[in-house]
């Protein structure tokens, strides 16, 4: 069923060349990445056998998460991709996030060197086969010296346009133990990616583990609400202020509640933090992004437009697919009753807004 | 959120209640207020071993507060003592002044959950139920106490439950929503099982020590953080209900989220919606959509009032929860107390506001 | 006068005075205490939001417990170790002890905001100079950090290494990670560079549960497990190549016990054979490096009180450079003055008393 | 170093059976379990798989030292499927060439640890089963443990109660690695039962848990997390003593397994020292800790702790108590212990027949 509405939207999207900002590439293999690792590691890996990095949040064989149509449709990696969504959706560009379990590994040396290896793999299997295709850098938060490398290894190929971290690691990210990381981002336009997911240092609730993977989906806001309280008081929008910091898979209604209180409780306790210079819901509309899939929509697509008024910034939200993940049915990427006349900036000029990095020639 | 709940009732405007305030702070005068109501053996105990929590600090919380005791500058009794601390001082500037008809108390001293001693934790449960009898309940009318039960102890939080159900002023069962594992998982059924058959609401406010923590991304290093946190936690709290059919299986059971705010609460719902349509076939003890249970068993006190610029889009909110899940109440003596008469910055229509102020937690509390 | 402290005097004519003690508490000053030793922002902020008045107490060391107060020695105020008197009465001049290092246990060392923190270690040092080490020229002093911010904490190091009063630098044994890892290199550096060893003293942040299987319920409990943190962080040391990293490094654990430490040797050696590819660094055993660069307080003795297996483990340790003098006071580890039990015979004693510190602490050697 | 060659006594290998207390039976094929599932949680397996608290799906975040998350090069049958799966090869590699007479298998990733209880349950029945259909009904030399899901005490006790008359079950096993330590109250009433039928309660230690695997936090490297094995064995002695167990269930048996054992006197020494001061904190701990010990606790002796001066390993023995040892060899993991070489020290025949066989045999109730 092809409604005008989402007709509209979808001739919309073609002609202007949408840029999807989260798709998901096949997780790696260790048969995948092996030539990527030098001889030390490749040895290790095959030794101790390190294969399969796969995080609990996001098994791949959880049938929910993923859209059967596409799932059945031919090929593999870029050609499927291709078929699927680069061309009905008629894309400019699509950035690719590689979510693995490589931000689970404890051993800092191991993780930075899966990071490398499979960075180089994107470059050769993804972004060297199609050009619309652009990605994040998969960075071993774990080991911010090996991060960093990371970034300047990568700085002069402007198809890597973002760095990923997940909502839920070792500490919150606003802490002054990743700013070498956010420094080096900040100075070659990398904006900071963070995506869904929990390395499960801790539960990823305060009253511990979840039953239900159910829950635990639902809890992935949580990590990303504290991400955001961590990034405003800890200060590190003040310090980077260049860098766009992307949520991404974060469903998105729930920000105007955080942006509210944060900044009444900002008005009573800002002595505790006194370079937090203005309300935190000034600093978030500046600086935080999200991604639209998925958006976490009252069933009447009527109220939409209330939450976007309540988010109160038409350039804060980005464009995505979330693919392969069932986030929507058929082309209804955009969220039923996304007013019209923001459209263009969702599927195109936010984004371009957002990574620096993205209109420069490869 | 269409389906409306076996357990809401017409909002009847009762000229008896105007107002009632479901979160009122009582203290003591100096921690030693506790020893008559603690035997020999546990206040030797305490004496020596003090409090024994899950967190790094014994006497205090990880995050220092803006204000000393949290509490309002001007609530400090003349007579001396911490705020909340000297009866006749909170009646004159608080029952009295405010024109409050019931204020329920909600006591957080000594932490009897948070206590790892598991008879300590008795102890000292027991010990706050009968001060709060002692030095409130007897002699002032208006007050209604807070049933304190040992929520990591459940056959032994059941037992002073039973002991206090007959006493008619305690009008709820406080558990702290931090705890060891989430509060739905069935080791903790046997307090809801014992709340809904003395028709006691369950009340959670935040705070506990669950030795988790306090949020899935880490510690945070300030209050302002820590502050918000609690936000989720309570959010942790009602998925874990839901989830694990916790309302399914007991329809009758109420609670009530205490300070944790109100505002995220329908884009909650909208994800618990999504989520459990996408993966039913998990949790097919869960029946319904989860805001259906949010309807039916769920309602929130509207302190610390979120406040939006502009302020109007608060009208929004109300309406995606709806006016008959919200209690009044205002913190006191806390710093970020809310005063009745300022603290909606929308209109409310009259009949919302006798809901929203006393109606609903004449329902909850079933006060009648 | 301890009886092998005496028999030393006379047999090895040490005519002046004892050893030295490595590990000796001043009871923890109050917040209110180290006002005048803050800076103006603190000061003004803590007043307003009441932090003077709060315990930082660490759950870990609740003052009052028993392990922490040896009865004989506690004073009217329920402490001990509180004055400067008491101090010498009591652990100085019985023991006839020539130098002693004063550890202060404060929660400055567990607070979330890096800043606080900083600034509170900041003003206990200074007090700690101020009060103690300036009435007294037998007292030496740690440098208290927190380790969670590595700048913040090398800062603290460089501003009282002119200082030489000050001996080492104190870290609590349980804080967000393990103190291999890169992020506490640069305090390991700072120490190494500046002839301060790093001690590691019991205690901790409680940020995460003190055992892999949560929480226990009680005092004792945790205290025990508190060795199982200590041979985590040994390890930790050792596998992440700290000392390869920092040759220089000395490393002390007070309040550790050492009889565990055979078992460490034998598993952790076996271990290491099977995994050595892991952590290619490592180009000898655990032990090895262990015994060159780690050094472990006396008390507590977790022996049995036969002294045999005394002797026999400290046969197994094979080592006799290993061990520091310390009377742990005020805490209860020995009866009277009875800190070094008979089982180490005189040469080794005179070794812990003396040799050992002063081969363990440049700067007290450069005093002698 | 020098005196590290072989201390043993060579006259006395005699035909003495062994009890082997630690052995990981494995699944050929990674659906081998799914038979003995109902459909229910065949679908639901397929879906959401078995979740834990365990970051990755089906895989460790420390890889160990050798393929198949640690196994030795050797024991991979030949006939295919992962070591440990394949009964002749186990019978001809293990059970015939070291005069096995018992052998307890200790079967890892059950439900134990699983975050979806009633998965959890229903993976307990189903390795429970399927140890019987595959390893000790064909091999009466096999014993099986009775998995149980110990956070939700009310299933773990009707497992135990479905296969408490079956005497090929020797133990009802439950992780180290709890929710909550292991002596906390919330766990009493499977203690209540294992004590009411004499089952011992077997612990073996876990690869992961709702905790950090150290109190100093998450450990970066295998070389640490294979320590702190010992740790969380540690924690549950001292909570069982401490929460008063062992008071209120005198005659329970809790053995401990695959955390060596020499760290043992260490802790008791500590416990004791510390109970006798702190006692006023725990008055229903009546006795001193290392009481407890010597009467409740028994020790599997893998991974074998190895001085550099073997004899050290004599006082641990004597320490310790040779009564409270049970031979374990671990197979078929890396740090395998063969029963011919592990003790470097020389034995008395009467302390090998205990420690390779009667300490076990009396415990387990063997014939």
């Amino acid at each position: 069923m092809v409604d005008t509405a989402v007709a509209r939207q979808r001739s919309v999207l073609s002609q202007l060349g949408a840029i999807d900002c989260d798709v998901h590439p096949d997780a790696p293999q260790r048969s995948d990445l092996l030539p990527y690792f030098d001889d030390y590691w490749k040895e290790i890996v095959t030794t101790r056998d390190v294969d399969r990095l796969e995080l609990t949040n996001f098994p791949t064989r959880t049938k929910p998460f993923f859209r059967e149509d596409w799932k059945a449709a031919e090929g593999r990696g870029v050609e499927k991709l291709r078929r699927n969504l680069l061309d009905p959706f008629g894309l400019k560009y699509a950035i690719l996030n590689c979510v693995t379990g490589v931000h689970a590994i404890y051993d800092p040396y191991l993780a930075a060197a899966v990071c490398r290896a499979t960075n180089d793999w994107l470059k050769a299997e993804w972004l060297d086969r199609d050009p619309r295709l652009r990605a994040s850098l998969v960075l071993p938060m774990q080991n911010p010296e090996a991060a960093v490398e990371e970034i300047e290894r990568f700085a002069n190929d402007r198809r890597f346009v973002q760095v990923l971290a997940l909502c839920m690691g070792e500490m919150p990210l606003g802490r002054r133990y990743y700013w070498p990381i956010y420094e080096a981002a900040q100075r070659h336009g990398f904006s900071l990616g963070v995506h869904a997911g929990s390395a499960y240092r801790h539960a990823p609730s305060q009253s511990g583990f979840l039953s239900y993977l159910a829950e635990d989906y639902v809890h992935q806001v949580q990590g990303f609400a504290a991400q955001v309280g961590s990034f405003v008081a800890e200060g590190v929008l003040g310090k980077f202020p260049d860098m766009k910091i992307v949520l991404i898979e974060s469903g998105v209604s729930w920000l105007p509640g955080q942006m509210w209180r944060m900044s009444k409780d900002w008005r009573g306790a800002r002595i505790e933090v006194p370079w937090v210079k203005e309300p935190p819901s000034a600093l978030v509309r500046r600086q935080i992004r999200m991604t639209t899939q998925p958006f976490d929509a009252p069933s009447d697509p009527a109220e939409l437009e209330r939450i976007i008024e309540h988010l109160d910034a038409d350039d804060m939200l980005l464009f995505s697919t979330d693919y392969p993940h069932a986030q929507f049915e058929g082309d209804a990427a955009i969220p039923d009753g996304f007013p019209e006349r923001l459209i263009d900036r969702l599927a195109r000029e936010n984004a371009l807004a957002t990574y620096p990095r993205l209109e420069e020639r490869p | 959120m269409t389906e409306t709940g076996t357990l809401e009732r017409p909002v009847e405007t009762k000229a008896k209640y105007n107002l009632i305030d479901c979160d009122i702070h009582p203290s003591m005068k100096t921690p030693a207020e506790i020893q008559p109501y603690l035997s020999q053996r546990w206040r030797d105990h305490l004496a020596t071993y003090g409090g024994h929590t899950r967190q790094g600090l014994s006497e205090t919380l990880s995050h220092p507060r803006m204000v000393p005791e949290v509490s309002r500058v001007d609530s400090w009794p003349p007579s001396g003592g911490p705020p909340g601390s000297d009866l006749p001082f909170l009646r004159e500037q608080h029952l009295d002044n405010l024109g409050i008809d019931i204020g329920v108390l909600v006591p957080l001293r000594f932490n009897a959950s948070g206590q790892r001693h598991p008879d300590f934790a008795i102890a000292i449960a027991t010990a706050i139920n009968d001060w709060q009898v002692g030095k409130f309940l007897d002699p002032e009318p208006r007050l209604r106490g807070s049933i304190i039960a040992t929520q990591e102890d459940p056959a032994n939080a059941v037992a002073e439950i039973n002991r206090r159900a007959s006493d008619k002023r305690f009008v709820q069962v406080l558990l702290p929503p931090r705890s060891i594992e989430p509060l739905g998982k069935r080791r903790h059924w046997p307090i809801f099982e014992a709340a809904v058959r003395h028709s006691l609401p369950l009340s959670l406010h935040v705070g506990g020590v669950g030795g988790h923590q306090a949020t899935g991304a880490g510690w945070p290093s300030y209050y302002l953080e820590e502050h918000h946190s609690q936000v989720q936690t309570m959010q942790a709290v009602i998925a874990s209900l839901i989830f694990e059919g916790v309302f399914e299986h007991f329809p009758e059971l109420k609670i009530s989220f205490v300070e944790g705010g109100f505002s995220w609460v329908p884009s909650f719902g909208w994800r618990m919606d999504k989520a459990w349509q996408t993966m039913r076939d998990e949790v097919p003890h869960v029946k319904r959509p989860p805001s259906g249970y949010l309807r039916q068993n769920v309602w929130f006190t509207t302190q610390p009032m979120e406040e939006p610029n502009p302020a109007k889009n608060l009208a929004d909110t109300l309406r995606w929860i709806g006016t008959d899940r919200l209690m009044f109440s205002t913190d006191y003596p806390h710093w970020d107390f809310d005063d009745p008469r300022f603290a909606f910055k929308v209109p409310l229509t009259a009949i919302e506001k006798a809901a929203i102020f006393a109606g609903n937690a004449v329902n909850f509390y079933g006060l009648n | 006068m301890n009886e092998m402290i005496r028999s030393l005097e006379s047999k090895l004519g040490l005519s002046t005075v004892g050893g030295i003690d490595c590990d000796l508490h001043p009871a923890s000053p109050a917040t209110k205490t180290l006002l005048p030793y803050l800076d103006e922002y603190w000061r003004e902020t803590f007043v307003m939001r009441g932090v003077d008045r709060l315990s930082l107490a660490m759950t870990s060391s609740p003052p009052r417990a028993p392990i922490n107060v040896r009865s004989d020695w506690k004073a009217e105020s329920g402490f001990a170790g509180d004055t400067l008197e008491a101090v010498r009465a009591q652990a100085l001049d019985p023991f006839g002890t020539r130098l002693a290092i004063c550890n202060v246990l404060h929660g400055a060392m567990i607070m979330h905001s890096d800043d606080m923190a900083a600034a509170l270690c900041g003003a206990a040092n200074e007090w700690l100079a101020r009060e103690w080490l300036d009435r007294e020229p037998r007292l030496r002093g740690s440098i208290i950090v927190s380790a969670q911010n590595a700048e913040l904490a090398v800062a603290e190091i460089e501003r009282r290494a002119a200082d030489h009063r000050f001996v080492q630098v104190l870290i609590l044994a349980q804080n967000d990670e393990p103190l291999g890892r890169r992020r506490y290199w640069p305090i390991y550096e700072a120490a190494a560079r500046n002839h301060l060893p790093l001690c590691i003293h019991a205690g901790g942040s409680n940020r995460h549960a003190p055992t892999a299987t949560g929480w226990p319920s009680y005092f004792v409990e945790s205290y025990v497990a508190q060795a199982s943190i200590f041979e985590s962080q040994l390890l930790s040391l050792v596998a992440e190549g700290v000392f390869q990293k920092v040759p220089d490094l000395k490393v002390v654990f007070a309040e550790s016990g050492f009889t565990w430490l055979p078992s460490f040797f034998w598993r952790a050696d076996k271990t290491w054979r099977g995994v050595r590819a892991e952590t290619p660094w490592l180009t000898e055993q655990p032990s090895d490096i262990v015994k060159r660069h780690v050094r472990f307080t006396l008390q507590p003795i977790e022996a049995p009180p036969d002294q045999d297996a005394l002797a026999r483990t400290l046969e197994h340790i094979d080592c006799d450079d290993i061990l520091l003098f310390s009377t742990d006071y005020p805490h209860a580890q020995f009866e009277g003055l009875n800190a070094l039990p008979v089982a180490f015979g005189e040469t080794l004693a005179k070794k812990i008393l003396i040799d050992n510190p002063l081969a363990t602490y440049p700067r007290i050697a450069a005093d002698f | 170093m020098n005196q590290a060659v072989l201390e043993k006594e060579t006259g006395t290998e005699a035909k003495l059976g062994i009890v082997d207390c630690d052995i990981h039976p494995a699944f050929s094929t990674p659906d081998e379990l799914a038979k003995f599932l109902p459909q229910r949680w065949r679908n639901h397996l397929a879906d959401y798989g078995q979740r834990s608290a365990n970051p990755l799906v089906g895989t460790l975040p420390y890889p160990r030292m050798t393929p198949g998350n640690g196994m030795r090069r050797d024991a991979w049958p030949p006939n295919g499927g992962p070591p440990a799966s394949d009964l002749s090869f186990l019978r001809e590699q293990l059970l015939d060439p070291l005069g096995i007479e018992y052998g307890i298998l200790q079967p890892l990733a059950a439900g134990s640890s699983t975050l979806n209880q009633d998965l959890g349950a229903a993976m307990c029945t189903a390795v429970n089963d399927w140890q019987l259909d595959k390893w000790t009904g064909p091999e009466p030399r096999l014993k099986a443990s009775i998995s149980v899901a110990q956070e939700d005490a009310t299933a773990a006790i009707a497992e135990i109660e479905a296969r408490i008359g079956n005497r090929s079950f020797v133990q009802i096993a439950i992780p180290p690695r709890t929710i909550e330590p292991a002596g906390r109250r919330r766990y009493w009433p499977i203690y209540e039962v294992a004590e009411h039928y004499d089952m011992p309660i077997g612990m073996h230690s876990a690869a992961f848990g709702w905790h950090t695997n150290s109190g100093a936090g998450w450990l970066n490297f295998y070389i640490e997390e294979h320590y702190a094995f010992s740790h969380s064995l540690q924690s549950v002695v001292a909570s069982m003593v401490f929460e008063g167990v062992f008071e209120r269930f005198p005659k329970l048996k809790l053995i401990v397994v695959e955390g060596g054992f020499a760290w043992a006197a260490p802790l008791m020494w500590r416990l004791d020292r510390q109970w006798n001061r702190m006692r006023s904190e725990v008055p229903h701990v009546k006795r001193p800790p290392s009481e407890y010990i010597r009467q409740n606790v028994w020790f599997t002796t893998q991974p074998i702790e190895e001085p550099e001066n073997n004899r050290h390993l004599l006082d641990t023995l004597r320490w310790v108590g040779t009564d409270r040892l049970m031979f374990s060899t671990d197979y078929p993991h890396w740090d395998f212990d063969d029963p011919r070489y592990a003790f470097k020290v020389p034995l008395s025949p009467a302390e090998r027949e205990k420690i390779f066989r009667e300490n076990a045999k009396q415990v387990y109730r063997l014939p």
